[in-house]
């Protein structure tokens, strides 16, 4: 096991290598310039060129990369290029909210979803499959922001229940950071219920068509029983990798929602670098989130023997 | 003897799952909206009142009033006749997305899985590919290019290739220790050709179900991209930039998210459904299995 | 004893099946599974309940269970278990007596049981939902029933995963879990049919044993006629739905009267191997030393290895027929696979008409593709689903430039001689029942005029009936064709049935070779005459519905 | 405690004043530095930091400190910080760089004095001093301004009325500032940007909110105090709340106006820039971008109207419509071959959003072939950097807003040099332009300024050197409770009083 871990952590190099390939080249190839923010409205074109030149952004593609990844080695994310803050305060500042409302939706959605997958499953066919079916495609119907607009709409202007934008961390108690957090993690979760649901349905039914299932109706156990205790833990490896695939479609969820809810964290930060071209601060991002991605997933991957003794690393 | 056995097999599951009448009543009903769909946006230019671009700002963001059945935008251009002509760069932007990425997937997909050389790198690409949360990846691509038709596809498209390779990859690994397979080696078939004739179609099926996935998550991306500020001109309506575009009168005149809103849901919801029919009905452990 | 004779008629009934019939609401034309069958059961009695494939035997089973599955529905008929009526029983009601009072087995050990549940949690499982006994109460009985079906280690084991038990223990936890709550009828349907034979009589007299420890009815699923002959008191014989035939166990296999019996009975191939026949001079395929080794290497760790053959050497010569018997996982299909080169031997000569091709490429391969053909177990995924038969069948000539047309013409002629009409060629693999599939993958391989054709288990998933009528076809083609067949099976009467020669293969290795009159009547290896021992119903000739004339070989001592 | 939350315009991300024209920024630097003069709202030069004396020749300026300034680390300020800081200033600001090529000397003769000498007379000295765009010369520690003009300052210590909570700043998303105690405010009365700055809150936090909607929710909702710019459409929701002020802010506003690249077809031809120029009537770029008539104004002036030097020579057109035709026939005679016009359009921006579509539909209906490209504006302001073709990475227009204040004279206006390569984007060679610059320089009097500012109107419209798209004002809105806020262009936040 210990082994498994290792090698898959090694495993991780190689494919971050290349994602920070992918992403330098991705950035460098790309129209626009930092150095024409800084200088602003009025600056001619000498000037720009002057502010290039003192952020090295005149330096050969690959001198710029081996300087990048030379620093990144050294645990220095650099320095943005338009605030000249250093990214990693950057992003240790904003990083919580979007942690704490990610857990929460994730919480949201299995709670949520679980339940409603193996209803589908158990009633295949009938009126609870098809309303659960067709609420889990109607997540994937509607673009995040308009669900955002709508709940924003009747849970907090109509009715009142809950603040418009903002974000209180949970350090100033559940009640604040749950009154600012529930909208977007619900937001959030609409595609991911979706999506888990969906899954679990499709996993639950084959493993409802299981000889060991019709094992435990023989034994004479209530339905209850044999879907939870039975089914549900056989069917979990495949919901689990797709919470983990996931995490891809909730970090894009996540860039929405915090322009929708005015929440301050990583997404926002990322898109408004890209659009800012403020290449340190995207570098560093796209490198977190695919490492974040990463790593739940080998996370993931991990806790599979706990719900499948059959999988040993 | 026993009677003949049901047709389970994946054998021709393409025509078969094209053909409607084995679909439940939800799919069928999901087909015809989605047949609307098509019809009204492929008349589009017949069917609309207005040129979708003929724009007068001094009679902007009207209800519906004498000749714009669903009033006008901040432009004062038809919320009708855009949302009609809307439909069809969505929907190209749906299918080119999901044709493309399957494509390009497959023949990746089928290289990965048939060549062990070249799988892992092929697979270590992939998934740095993944890695990459896909709407950062699209946004940064559209920023590479301007946002022009060609490159939001191009965005949308490269971050669905590695889910394709790996389900085109996971089909023909799985196929190729089917004994017919092995058969065909020893029928002396050659490699490319048991890639072809043996192993593309098996890919079909669940393909056929991606592409429907993609093609609507591509609509849908489409439109957050231009949330974002990264879509397609607004001189080119999407029902995604209509509604990116309303979202600012979302509370004044809600109408411009929602009559766009309404065709995208309509139409995904149509191309999902039928995508998971096909699922169901391709999937023979789901029709043998009962109880 | 030959057959058990023991008289039920003053037993009390356990379980009595009236006029069942079972439908298909929801299929047009409400076809019936179950049309109108009686079925009676008494204390301490076997019954067994044969007949092929798909004529309601486990349908039958399901229906006592109350499990049919949704799209089958009891249309008429009672089923009564001690007197009490349990169809009009709600599903609570059900549920409270399964386990309790009918309990079932299943085929298949490997996948029956929950995979993600210690089994010791499995067996509880069972007091837990029907009694209210404490935990550690349950658990002692748990560990007595597991000493009762004689498994080893009983503490180990009651904290394994399924996964970690050979499939006779599998099988045996089934057992437990089925008897521990000491039920008035067991139903097993086919629990054997998975395993090796010796496993297989292992499990068959557990739960005779068993059964006269608590005196418990069973119903016994099974087609395999020596394991009915082994172990039933009455036998039931169904087809189509309806039972033809039963009676007590001798007066049925010595005089049985519906033609069908007669029919199912003859179809049992016969233990006493057939005499070999002259040996050909012109040898077309010589192995020597054949090694293969699976896994090994691996980057960053060492995988385990599985040594699957071990110095395997024989000769086969033209229109001869060689046997590979053996256990599952002793190394036959690893041999059948090495030879056809579907993967690479690890060393050793495979010698094809004095050509060596165990290291040849794939491409300095194909010319000798042609003189070597395969047929599959399995003869639903052995054809393209979505090819039709005339494509299969000219795939192989077309690869070796045949015209298109002289291929189909050829292939039409093979379907006479495989006994298929014409148009079968137009039509898809499933639209075809498994002998006829089988026999479609034999023509295909036929197709390329091999010299040498290897059947992996090839009619092992066949019903007997069946299995005789492509074991003639297979007689046929060798008679007209002179082709040599490399059959491997673990099917001892198949193997006496059609070799020449049978080699008996143990963990890899080659324990036995010789003629196979020889070698299945006086063995020689020990482990060949454990597995001749073990195979059930051996004494007794149903082609001849009597006993065999001798036991030739050897008893052991 | 009490504590502002404002929604300002934009999210700030630089913090040095001297390095970006951006208007964050500079509203950023108004809160924590301070000024040496300042204008009040008649646009005349009051004294700030610091009281001044001319010389009858007019070349010698002595300012003197005034007692009482602190820096916020509690340094005192100094004369030889000011002239550090305006040295800096004067490398980057257009009309600092007009004064330092003048400039004799600049230096600090005592611990209290200023003394700035220059080469010959220049009437725009003060104006340029007090001006509150694009770089007010803010006055920094000299440690911080002896930072080279191209880098940013890494130290952000002002002695204006607020300090900046640096451990607070997160870039593009939150601003704080805490009033600075020992910041010793004029006696006079605040106006404008003149006056004393008598801070009466404790705190103040700039919010940037991406989506204005979330914004108007959010003041409805009381969770913010202050939106700095409202979307004129969506003030219909807070419409009759009564505890929300709507109001406008500055009387002139900004001026939204085309730029042409002078370099490449079709507009290296005056003609076809008059073309494009009749072509466009302001209204509907107006009504489309603003919405409601109350927030903007047809105005034809290139430096604005409402402004001493505004004046609409030249562009009945624009304001009146009615051109097209004569576009059509400009475009005949010019020879007009049907080369797209490569109109750059930003997406991301919202105050620069819908004016390329109405634009481009106006040129197409003159006949104009139009391909308007969006991007986003950080590639637009890349791409406006590249005289390259426009079919190989260039442009031929794109559109843009400025404040009136700092397009309201010839010297500051960027739309209005002509030295070819060193003009703004665009880079026309315009002689008779820079000559006439020359001449408003020498003018004598205000009348005879104005009646250069006319001449050059006439000149700059009949040149296409920009067309003018009018001018807007966003309103700001309140909760009720904040009162007394100065209605100046910049924003500022002292003098106001926040109601519990
Ligand atoms: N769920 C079902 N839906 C429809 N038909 C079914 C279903 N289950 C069984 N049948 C039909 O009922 C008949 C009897 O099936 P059953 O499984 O009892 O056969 P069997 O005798 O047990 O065969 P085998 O030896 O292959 O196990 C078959 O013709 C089968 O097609
Ligand atoms: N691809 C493989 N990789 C590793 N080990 C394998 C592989 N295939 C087979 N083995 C191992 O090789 C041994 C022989 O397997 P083989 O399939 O030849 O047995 P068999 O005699 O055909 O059994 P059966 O009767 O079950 O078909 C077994 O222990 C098996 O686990
Ligand atoms: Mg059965
Ligand atoms: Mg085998």
């Amino acid at each position: 096991m210990l082994g498994y871990i290792l090698r898959r952590i090694l495993a991780v190099i190689p494919v971050m290598l290349l994602v920070a390939v992918f992403v330098f080249l991705l950035l460098r190839l790309t129209p626009g310039d930092p150095a024409a923010i800084i200088a602003g409205d009025m600056a001619t074109p000498a000037q720009l060129e002057r502010i290039r030149e003192a952020m090295g952004l005149n330096q050969p593609l690959h001198i710029q990369f081996v300087t990048w990844l030379g620093q990144l080695l050294r645990g220095d994310l650099g320095v943005s290029l338009i605030s000249n803050t250093p990214v990693a305060s950057m992003i240790a500042d904003r990083i919580g909210p979007t942690f704490a409302i990610a857990i929460l939706t994730i919480l949201m959605s299995v709670a949520m979803a679980v339940p409603m997958g193996v209803l589908a499953a158990w009633k295949h066919r009938s009126g609870a499959d098809y309303a659960v079916m067709t609420f889990s495609v109607l997540g994937f119907s509607v673009p995040v922001f308009v669900i955002g607009y709508i709940f924003i709409l009747i849970f907090s202007l109509k009715l009142g229940w809950f603040p418009v934008q903002g974000y209180t961390p949970i350090s100033r108690g559940l009640g604040a950071f749950l009154s600012n957090a529930f909208l977007p993690a619900l937001t959030l979760s609409t595609i991911y219920i979706a999506l888990i649901a969906r899954m679990t349905r499709a996993n639950m039914l084959e493993v409802l068509g299981e000889d060991y299932i019709r094992t435990a109706r023989a034994k004479g156990a209530p339905e209850r029983t044999v879907l939870f205790r039975h089914a549900l833990k056989n069917a979990a490896v495949p919901i689990l990798t797709v919470i983990g695939t996931g995490f891809a479609l909730l970090i894009g969820g996540v860039v929405v929602t915090e322009t929708v809810f005015n929440i301050p964290g990583i997404g926002r930060l990322t898109v408004d670098a890209i659009l800012a071209r403020d290449y340190p601060v995207i570098q560093a991002m796209i490198l977190l989130t695919s490492f974040l991605y990463v790593l739940v997933n080998l996370l993931i991957d991990l806790s599979y023997s706990f719900f499948d003794p059959r999988i040993r690393y | 003897m026993s009677p003949v056995p049901p047709p389970t097999s994946a054998m021709q599951p393409v025509l078969r799952a094209l053909r409607l009448p084995q679909f439940g009543w939800g799919s069928k009903i999901a087909a015809l909206v989605l047949a609307v769909i098509v019809v009204l946006t492929l008349l589009a230019q017949w069917i609309a009142p207005h040129d979708p671009l003929a724009m007068n700002p001094l009679a902007r963001l009207k209800g519906p009033i004498e000749g714009h059945p669903l009033g006008t935008d901040n432009f004062g251009r038809d919320i009708f006749s855009r949302v009609l002509i809307g439909g069809q760069l969505s929907l190209i932007i749906g299918i080119a997305t999901a044709v493309v990425s399957v494509l390009i997937g497959l023949v990746i997909g089928m290289v990965a899985g048939f060549f062990r050389t070249a799988d892992a790198i092929i697979m270590r690409m992939m998934d740095a590919l993944m890695a990459i949360p896909s709407i950062l990846l699209a946004i940064a691509l559209v920023a590479l290019n301007g946002p022009s038709v060609g490159s939001v596809i191009a965005a949308i498209t490269i971050p669905e290739i590695p889910r394709v390779v790996r389900l085109v990859r996971a089909v023909v690994l799985a196929a190729r220790e089917e004994p017919y397979v092995e058969a065909a080696i020893a029928l002396g078939t050659s490699m490319p050709k048991i890639l072809v004739r043996h192993l593309v179609p098996n890919t079909l099926a669940p393909l056929i179900v991606q592409g429907t996935y993609i093609l609507a998550s591509a609509i849908l991306t489409e439109a957050i991209l231009s949330f974002l500020g990264a879509g397609v001109s607004t001189e080119t309506p999407t029902w995604g930039n209509i509604m990116a575009e309303g979202r600012m009168f979302f509370r004044i005149k809600p109408e411009l998210i929602l009559y766009p809103g309404l065709a995208l849901s309509l139409c995904i919801l149509s191309i999902n459904l039928l995508g998971d029919a096909a699922r169901d009905m391709l999937d023979p452990r789901l029709k043998k299995r009962a109880g | 004893m030959l057959f058990k004779t023991r008289n039920f008629d003053g037993a009390p009934v356990a379980l009595q099946a009236r006029n069942l019939t079972v439908s298909l609401p929801e299929t047009p034309g409400n076809p019936q599974v179950l049309k109108g069958i009686d079925v009676t059961i008494r204390q301490g009695e076997t019954v067994c309940l044969v007949g092929e494939s798909g004529s309601g035997k486990s349908v039958t089973s399901l229906a006592i269970m109350g499990l049919l599955p949704q799209a089958l529905k009891v249309a008429t008929g009672s089923i009564t278990l001690q007197g009490q009526d349990l169809l009009p029983l709600s599903q609570a009601q059900m549920r409270q007596l399964r386990a309790a009072r009918v309990a079932m087995i299943f085929q298949e050990p490997m996948t029956a049981l929950n995979p993600v549940l210690r089994v010791g949690d499995q067996i509880m499982e069972v007091m837990e939902l029907h009694t209210d006994l404490p935990v550690a109460e349950r658990r002692a009985r748990a560990r007595a029933i597991m000493e009762q079906v004689h498994l080893p280690d009983v503490d180990r084991i009651f904290r394994s995963y399924p996964h970690q038990l050979s499939g006779g223990q599998r099988q045996r936890i089934m057992i437990a879990m089925a008897l521990v709550l000491e039920p008035v009828l067991l139903i097993a349907d086919e629990p054997t049919t998975a395993l090796d034979v010796t496993t297989q009589k292992q499990i068959l007299s557990l739960i005779d044993e068993l059964q006269q420890k608590h005196g418990t009815a069973v119903l016994f699923i099974t087609h395999d006629m020596g394991v009915v002959a082994e172990i039933a008191d009455t036998v039931y014989v169904m087809k189509h739905g309806e039972i033809v035939e039963h009676g007590p166990i001798e007066t049925l296999l010595r005089q049985p009267r519906a033609e069908y019996t007669r029919k199912l009975l003859s179809a049992v191939p016969s233990l006493s191997p057939r005499a070999a026949r002259a040996v050909a001079d012109n040898t077309v395929l010589r192995v020597e030393s054949l090694n293969k080794i699976y896994g090994g290497g691996g980057i960053l760790k060492k995988l385990p290895q599985a040594h699957a053959a071990k110095d395997v050497t024989f000769t086969l010569p033209r229109g001869r027929t060689l046997g590979i018997v053996g256990e599952s996982g002793s190394g036959k299909s690893t041999v059948a696979r090495c030879i056809m080169r579907l993967i690479d031997p690890t060393s050793g000569r495979i010698m094809l008409d004095g050509t060596d091709i165990a290291d040849l490429s794939r491409r300095a391969l194909r010319p000798h593709r042609q003189k070597l053909q395969v047929v599959f177990q399995d003869p639903m995924r052995s054809l393209n689903p979505r090819w039709t038969i005339a494509e299969s069948l000219i795939e192989g000539p077309l690869n070796y430039g045949t015209p298109r047309r002289e291929a189909l013409a050829e292939a039409a002629r093979l379907m006479g001689v495989v006994g298929l009409p014409q148009d079968a060629l137009a039509r898809y693999p499933h639209q075809f029942s498994g002998g006829q599939r089988q026999r479609i993958a034999i023509a295909r391989a036929v197709m390329m005029r091999p010299d040498v054709l290897v059947a992996d288990e090839a009619v092992s998933a066949l019903d007997v009936s069946v299995q005789a009528q492509v074991l003639d076809l297979l007689d046929q083609l060798q008679r007209d064709l002179g082709i040599a067949i490399v059959f491997i099976t673990h099917d001892l009467r198949v193997a006496a049935q059609i070799c020449d020669e049978v080699i008996v293969m143990q963990r890899g290795a080659v324990v036995e070779h010789g003629p196979a009159d020889r070698v299945l009547s006086t063995p020689a290896h020990s482990y060949t005459r454990a597995l001749i021992d073990a195979a059930p119903g051996r004494f007794w000739d149903f082609h001849n519905f009597r006993e065999l004339p001798k036991v030739n070989h050897a008893e052991p001592a | 405690e009490t504590t502002v939350k404002a929604v300002m315009h934009s999210g700030l991300r630089v913090l040095d004043p001297v390095i970006t024209t951006a208007h964050i920024t500079r509203n950023h630097a108004y809160m924590i530095y301070d000024v040496l003069i300042a204008q009040d709202s008649q646009y005349q030069p009051q004294p700030q930091m610091a009281d001044w004396t001319v010389s009858d020749d007019q070349l010698t300026y002595t300012f003197t400190l005034r007692d009482g300034l602190t820096f916020h680390d509690g340094a005192p300020v100094t004369a030889a910080d000011a002239v550090a800081s305006l040295k800096r200033w004067g490398q980057k600001d257009a009309g600092g760089q007009v004064i330092m090529d003048r400039t004799a000397s600049l230096e600090a003769t005592d611990d209290k004095t200023i003394t700035w000498t220059l080469t010959e007379p220049f009437v725009p000295m003060l104006d340029i001093l007090s001006k509150q765009s694009a770089l007010p010369p803010f006055i920094m520690p000299a440690r911080v301004a002896e930072t080279s003009a191209d880098e940013a300052i890494t130290d952000y210590t002002g002695s204006g009325p607020f300090r900046f909570v640096e451990a607070e700043f997160q870039p593009g998303l939150t601003v704080v500032y805490e009033k600075f105690d020992e910041y010793v405010p004029r006696d006079e009365p605040a106006d404008w940007m003149a006056g004393g700055k008598v801070v009466n809150v404790d705190r103040v936090e700039w919010v940037n909110m991406p989506d204005i909607q979330t914004a108007v929710n959010a003041l409805s909702g009381g969770e913010i105090d202050y939106i700095e710019q409202m979307q004129v459409d969506l003030l219909a929701l807070l419409e009759g709340d009564p505890n929300i002020v709507v109001e406008k802010r500055e009387p002139t506003g900004m001026q939204t106006m085309v730029r042409m690249n002078f370099l490449h077809p079709p507009f290296d031809n005056q003609q076809i820039r008059q073309a494009a120029l009749k072509a466009i009537q302001q209204e509907p770029v107006l009504a489309a971008m603003v919405g409601n008539p109350e927030y903007y104004q047809v105005c034809g002036a290139i430096m604005g109207c409402g402004t001493p030097l505004g004046s609409e020579v030249g562009t009945e057109t624009l304001t009146q419509g009615g051109g097209v035709d004569e576009a059509k026939a400009l475009l005949q005679e010019a020879g007009y071959d049907g080369t797209p016009v490569v109109l750059m359009a930003p997406t991301d921006m919202v105050a620069l959003a819908t004016q390329p579509v109405v634009v481009s539909q106006a040129l197409r209906e003159a006949g104009f072939q139009v391909d308007l490209q969006p991007m986003d504006w950080q590639t637009l302001v890349t791409r406006r950097a590249s005289q390259a073709a426009p079919a190989e990475g260039g442009w031929n227009i794109f559109i843009t807003n400025w404040m009136v204040p700092e397009i309201s004279n010839p010297i500051s206006n960027p739309m209005l040099n002509g030295r070819g390569d060193d003009a703004w984007f665009g880079w026309p060679t315009d002689e008779r332009v820079e000559e006439l610059k020359e001449n408003f320089i020498d003018a004598a009097d205000a009348n005879a300024q104005k009646a250069v500012a006319e001449e050059i109107q006439a000149h700059a419209i009949d040149n296409g050197l920009l067309i003018p798209l009018g001018q807007y004002t966003l309103p700001q809105a309140r909760r009720a409770g904040i009162t007394d806020m100065i209605n100046s262009p910049v924003p500022v936040f002292w003098n106001l009083q926040k109601a519990e």
